[in-house]
């Protein structure tokens, strides 16, 4: 004992602060096309390997390679382009909003559009995606319409979610999108026991399961993929990796030495690391896990790679917690940037379309916020009163009456 | 009319709901081929099988959150918690998604869920197999908390519970499922045969959710109960032979403030008893609400009969446990201070 | 003597204690390097180093199962939970363990932690960043609940808190931290300028726990409030000129019984005003303590102004928040009621 | 879609149920002496094999093979033998008492002791185990008063926790005891916390965390793995994986196709997988754990493979959810029989001296009981009626001194 070294508490740090340089030299990004592709309904103790490596479909030329290439009509690809290219539109416009005091709060999805898009479009009608508030791009590539997300931002007199809610914790059943909240990890669970209910009911609606890499940590994630592995639900579980959640970098979430994706090889998952910044890959994978859940094989881990390009949130700034450039150093590039890339070396676009169809996303967005500023923004218009009251129960008791009545509602 | 003790009425609502509607499921930790550490779920598995009432891993958040999942899907799932002292682990999941799923989504979903779990004390389980946590849940808006104390009301409200469109806790107080323990620990211990209550029918019956049972009409004073307290009141008054007006509040939430106050304005003295530790307890909730609507009829002050604030000793079961004794005493206090 | 508005104090707080016991440990999520999203831990980092003040992986029931560990080999540490919505995750490791471990293990083990958490609403946070969860907390036996009104207070508090042998939750009214907001959303916000609870000596000094404050003395009519609603009821006092006598609570548990008890005795009359919602809240266990202990000397019955039974909602903050207009009624209805 | 076959809603069930013949043949078990033993401070990167293997020492012959024999002195090997045979006699003991009626509850750690035994001895004392109710013969190892043990089984006079905690949920800080409390997972966390504080502090006093393998399932077992591997904890997380959870078998928490010390990978830990049966391999593992913490490389996830012989606790039957017979089937074997064949090989046994030794601690346990019983069983004797409202604080305030009156205590 007395020649032993004392013990050392490890705080952990990321390799770069302000006024530090940038760098992801940590970051092993290997070649576009190199991992193997098993077949979907492989065992997942055959896979064990694939969480470990990163899985990419398109090249530095924008060429799409290797097994995982989904081949995807080049129709498909310009629907996530528009997908895509609108989330970052309507975020930039409505986190100005924001700025002007008509709403209380925004959060972007930016250098991360690919993922809600890509999955969106590859899963089906009636799938149901369990988001965080950083996919929005899946209710736009299923085009909910702008003009009810702006009166929700605004909790407007038309908000649909009837002025209860935070701004942007939708709720679109009828797009696939499960009630947000505010409250991180918690519907992680919920995708599971919906999956369940779906093999149970043979509803043929997968589930779809979106945390952040930071949100990993809660103990909602290890009972969700406990209760995925035992019941073999039919689900897609994934971890949107942007490197941050608000000021803490990735390597506080626990994964030194391994990777998110290599949480499923204690659940007998198969795990796969996937590009998250290469829509054909995020593609490719969602459809490869899609095709093992329905054909009864159980879920499907998968860590997104990315980086989240803008702040948290309206509340916060991030240049106070990372170094100013670091976006720029990022090296998987930006996703818009390389679909677009794509499709221009397949001869399937040019930049005079991706300009029109920047200022037509532009236009559509504009008339959105018009629409809804006319209704009013957050204060200037909401819903009556009595909604305040309604919705508690499916039926209100004593309690409710009364001070609806109180209210004056 | 066949008989059953509260275990079995119990057993019987779910058979029933099973039968009934597919969309009901039953799950927990030790339910599906054991049938449930209380024998609650028995021969579920065997009737209905293992797709209808199954195991689940030892991760209570997990069962709840799985539950609001098939909930948001059509499904009616009725989870077990093995003891109320493990809803904790859960309680985020109640609160800030279950409780609010319908409200926060503009409607969208909803989690008609019923958890189920034996709750409260007297069974030397010391203290995590013995504790009372209804006023936590009686806090939480969205919530409904239903508390049966006969087997007849037992399968009643199971069933109202299971078909209600909210997230219900249904506790179930274990020291009555074998018989209507009234707090003589030390007598010779009733079972539920020949009592009224233990009088089932077969089938589907409902009890609402809401109403409270004036289990012993009088004129003196009321008492306020709900579980295993209910036999200990009307021993406690049987005893003082006060004329007490008994109330089997059956639900906290929805509370039947009605019959409540009607009876409080018609006695004018109050006594209100529970199990679960006094500070910050329901009883708080029962007495403030009596106090603002009867204030002008009350002859003397509310009191309150229940847990010591300490956590839930093993050897001072009896000492902690609100029986019979401090029951009477506390009647014969309101009726002295006259 | 120089001004601190409330997060400055708090951080005041942390950073003294920090400096005088090396046992004092800061964490949680974003306080580290980052200082907090509100700023409470800003510069503790660079002051006391990256071992004393550290990011946590966003796991509330993992912080405080660390804390409690820590504390149990002698350290006092002092998490922080972001927000007093993000609790309820580790709610039963603060029951089940923190509150307990003492109890159970024969005084061999204890947790001697301060949970730090800002809470309540004003803030158009919506429905998870606004609650107020101080009753659920106050029905634990074993945790003490400390909620500040003041910059004074508040770092007086928190010290007396980090100091003591028990777990204490410490909720910090985020609508306080930089003013001594009234309610009066409308009117031109008032800062910590001048106030005189922002007057804080440099150093360490503690503010009892368990000890209210009058901070409006009165005759006529007794209210009771902490956090927030004690500027609120302040306003309501001033607006319509009823000599009401306020009492800031300061820590719930414990309870200032003595100070209540002497005030609702001399003026017979009493409002109880919190966030929280209504049913179930804390108001429920003030209004039935006094109506115990001063029945014969209560003129009026006892009034709560508190938040409806409903989730806190995004767009109707101001109808839900209970303003000095409801507080204003409620004293305009107990003296009316002569 | 309409070609898919509909989705099944999978519920896994044991091998099989009573009625059925006990079966283990799903269970590969390995010759022992097989498995690489790497350096202790080698990167958990290079050892992702391990939780797939099963740590064997003893083979069938009673002998010590391969790289993890940790070459114990005859004298501690008979110190453990002696730990677990107490330990059995103990149990079998109280749980006859019970059965008298003279406590409420009692649970046997039968076939289990080899785990608690070893890590007790091969730790130091001022290392700390956050036990479960399956390890009391660490306790047993460290010379913990028996007749402590039966005052507090009785809740008596001189219950050393006052009468305010359930039997065998012991408390005995001396002993590197944690408290013990009847839910599940929670302490597992405390054990990494006392483990960081241990590293802040330069106490070198490591934490031993156990769980059981059903309880593995709970959120905090995740969130402590999650703090162990973010701040390099020196601790040592245990999984008592004894095939049952009450009547729930092992795989009900989530490992088809994988192993809990598989759980491990995903958290960058090294992960080992180790016959619990075997007294010398859980003292090599534990010892090659400990040297990896005391190094400051963090903290090791230990699966002991091996089985609940006897009932969960005094309120169960097994035999109404397993085959009767399934304990003799388990291919491990029992502990106690395999350390003294070992010994015996040795030729540091034999049977006179086990015979002897067996009456030894049963007169010792006789003797611990007599003097409990003399003080009183469970309601015969308890400790003051005041000390149900001490500990409740540091302190007791205005309400606990007004009830303590009230009660007449
Ligand atoms: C239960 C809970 N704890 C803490 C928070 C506060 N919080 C909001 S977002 C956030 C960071 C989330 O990071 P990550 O999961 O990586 O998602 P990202 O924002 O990067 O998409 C935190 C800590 C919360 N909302 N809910
Ligand atoms: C939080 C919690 N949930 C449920 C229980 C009920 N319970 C007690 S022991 C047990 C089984 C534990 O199994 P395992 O973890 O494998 O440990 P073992 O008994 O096999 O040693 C259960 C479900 C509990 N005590 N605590
Ligand atoms: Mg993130
Ligand atoms: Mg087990």
């Amino acid at each position: 004992m007395a020649n032993r070294p004392p013990l050392e508490f490890h705080v952990p740090e990321p390799p770069a602060r302000p006024g530090q340089s940038a760098s992801f030299s940590h970051l092993v990004v290997p070649e576009a096309g190199l991992v193997r592709r098993p077949d979907a309904l492989a065992s997942a103790a055959e896979m064990r390997d694939l969480p470990f490596e990163l899985i990419r479909v398109l090249d530095g030329e924008g060429r799409a390679v290797g097994p995982w290439d989904p081949h995807l009509a080049p129709e498909f690809l310009r629907r996530g382009l528009r997908a895509m290219l609108l989330t970052r539109v309507f975020d930039d416009r409505l986190f100005r909003v924001h700025r002007q005091g008509k709403t209380s709060f925004y959060m972007k999805s930016t250098g991360e559009e690919a993922i809600g898009a890509a999955q969106s479009l590859v899963l089906e009608p009636q799938d149901m995606c369990f988001p965080t508030y950083r996919v929005m791009s899946w209710l736009h590539a299923r085009g909910y319409p702008l003009v009810d997300m702006v009166h929700q931002i605004f909790s407007n007199a038309r908000d649909p979610l009837r002025g209860r809610q935070l701004p942007i914790l939708f709720s679109a059943r009828d797009y696939g999108f499960y009630s947000l909240s505010g409250n991180l990890g918690t519907r992680y669970g919920h995708a599971v026991g919906w999956a369940m209910a779906s093999a149970y009911r043979q509803t043929d609606s997968l589930a779809l399961a979106y945390t952040g890499e930071g949100s990993t940590a809660e103990g909602d994630f290890h009972e969700s993929l406990t209760f995925a592995s035992v019941y073999r639900a039919p689900a897609i579980l994934c971890i949107t990796n942007n490197q941050w959640a608000i000021s803490s970098f990735a390597g506080l979430a626990g994964t030194r030495d391994s990777t998110f994706a290599a949480r499923a090889i204690g659940y007998g998952l198969p795990g796969l690391r996937v590009d998250g910044n290469d829509f054909l890959a995020v593609a490719s994978a969602t459809r490869w896990a899609a095709e093992r859940a329905r054909a009864n094989k159980g879920a499907t881990l998968i860590e997104f790679f990315t980086y989240r390009a803008a702040g948290h949130s309206t509340s916060d700034d991030p240049t106070r917690y990372r170094p100013g450039d670091e976006a720029e150093h990022w090296p998987l590039g930006d996703p818009i940037e390389r679909l677009k890339q794509h499709l221009i070396a397949l001869d399937e676009w040019d930049e005079d379309r991706h300009a029109a169809l920047t200022s037509e996303l532009e236009a559509e967005v504009r008339a959105a916020l018009r629409e809804g500023e006319a209704i009013g923004t957050l204060g200037r218009s909401k819903p009556p009163l009595s909604e305040m009251f309604e919705g508690v129960f499916a039926e209100p008791d004593w309690r409710l009456i009364e001070q609806r009545v109180e209210a004056g509602a | 009319m066949r008989e059953l003790n509260m275990v079995k009425a119990i057993n019987d609502a779910l058979d029933v709901m099973l039968a009934v509607d597919p969309d009901v499921l039953i799950f927990g930790q030790d339910v599906g081929y054991f049938g449930g550490v209380f024998r609650a779920t028995d021969g579920l598995q065997a009737r209905h099988g293992q797709k209808r009432c199954f195991d689940t891993p030892i991760a209570e958040s997990g069962i709840i959150a799985t539950a609001i999942g098939m909930g948001a899907q059509g499904l009616r799932p009725v989870p077990e918690i093995q003891f109320a002292d493990y809803i904790l682990p859960a309680f985020d999941q109640l609160v800030s998604e279950a409780a609010r799923l319908r409200y926060r989504s503009g409607g969208e979903f909803w989690a008609p869920i019923t958890v189920r779990s034996p709750y409260g004390g007297g069974i030397f389980g010391g203290q995590t197999h013995s504790q009372s946590p209804e006023a936590i849940f009686a806090h939480i808006t969205g919530l409904k908390t239903v508390i049966p104390s006969t087997p007849y009301d037992a399968k009643g409200l199971l069933i109202a519970a299971i078909e209600c469109d909210d997230p219900v806790i249904y506790l179930e107080p274990k020291r009555l499922y074998n018989g209507p323990f009234d707090g003589h620990h030390d007598r010779q211990l009733a079972t539920w045969a020949g009592h009224p209550g233990a009088r089932v029918p077969e089938g589907r019956y409902t009890v609402p959710l809401g109403k409270a049972a004036i289990v012993r009409p009088g004129d003196d004073v009321t008492v306020l109960a709900y579980g295993t307290m209910v036999h200990v009141a009307l021993a406690a008054v049987e005893e003082t032979g006060i004329d007490a007006e008994v109330v089997d509040l059956r639900s906290i939430v929805p509370l039947d403030i009605e019959t409540i106050v009607a009876s409080a304005n018609k006695t004018g003295r109050c006594v209100i008893v529970h199990e679960a530790s006094r500070f910050g307890g329901f009883g708080g909730e029962l007495s403030s609400l009596i106090q603002e609507r009867c204030f002008y009829g009350l002859e003397v002050p509310i009191e309150r009969v229940a847990g010591w604030d300490t956590p839930y000793p093993h050897a001072f079961e009896w000492d902690y446990f609100p029986g019979p004794g401090r029951v009477a005493s506390a009647l014969r206090r309101v009726m002295e201070n006259d």
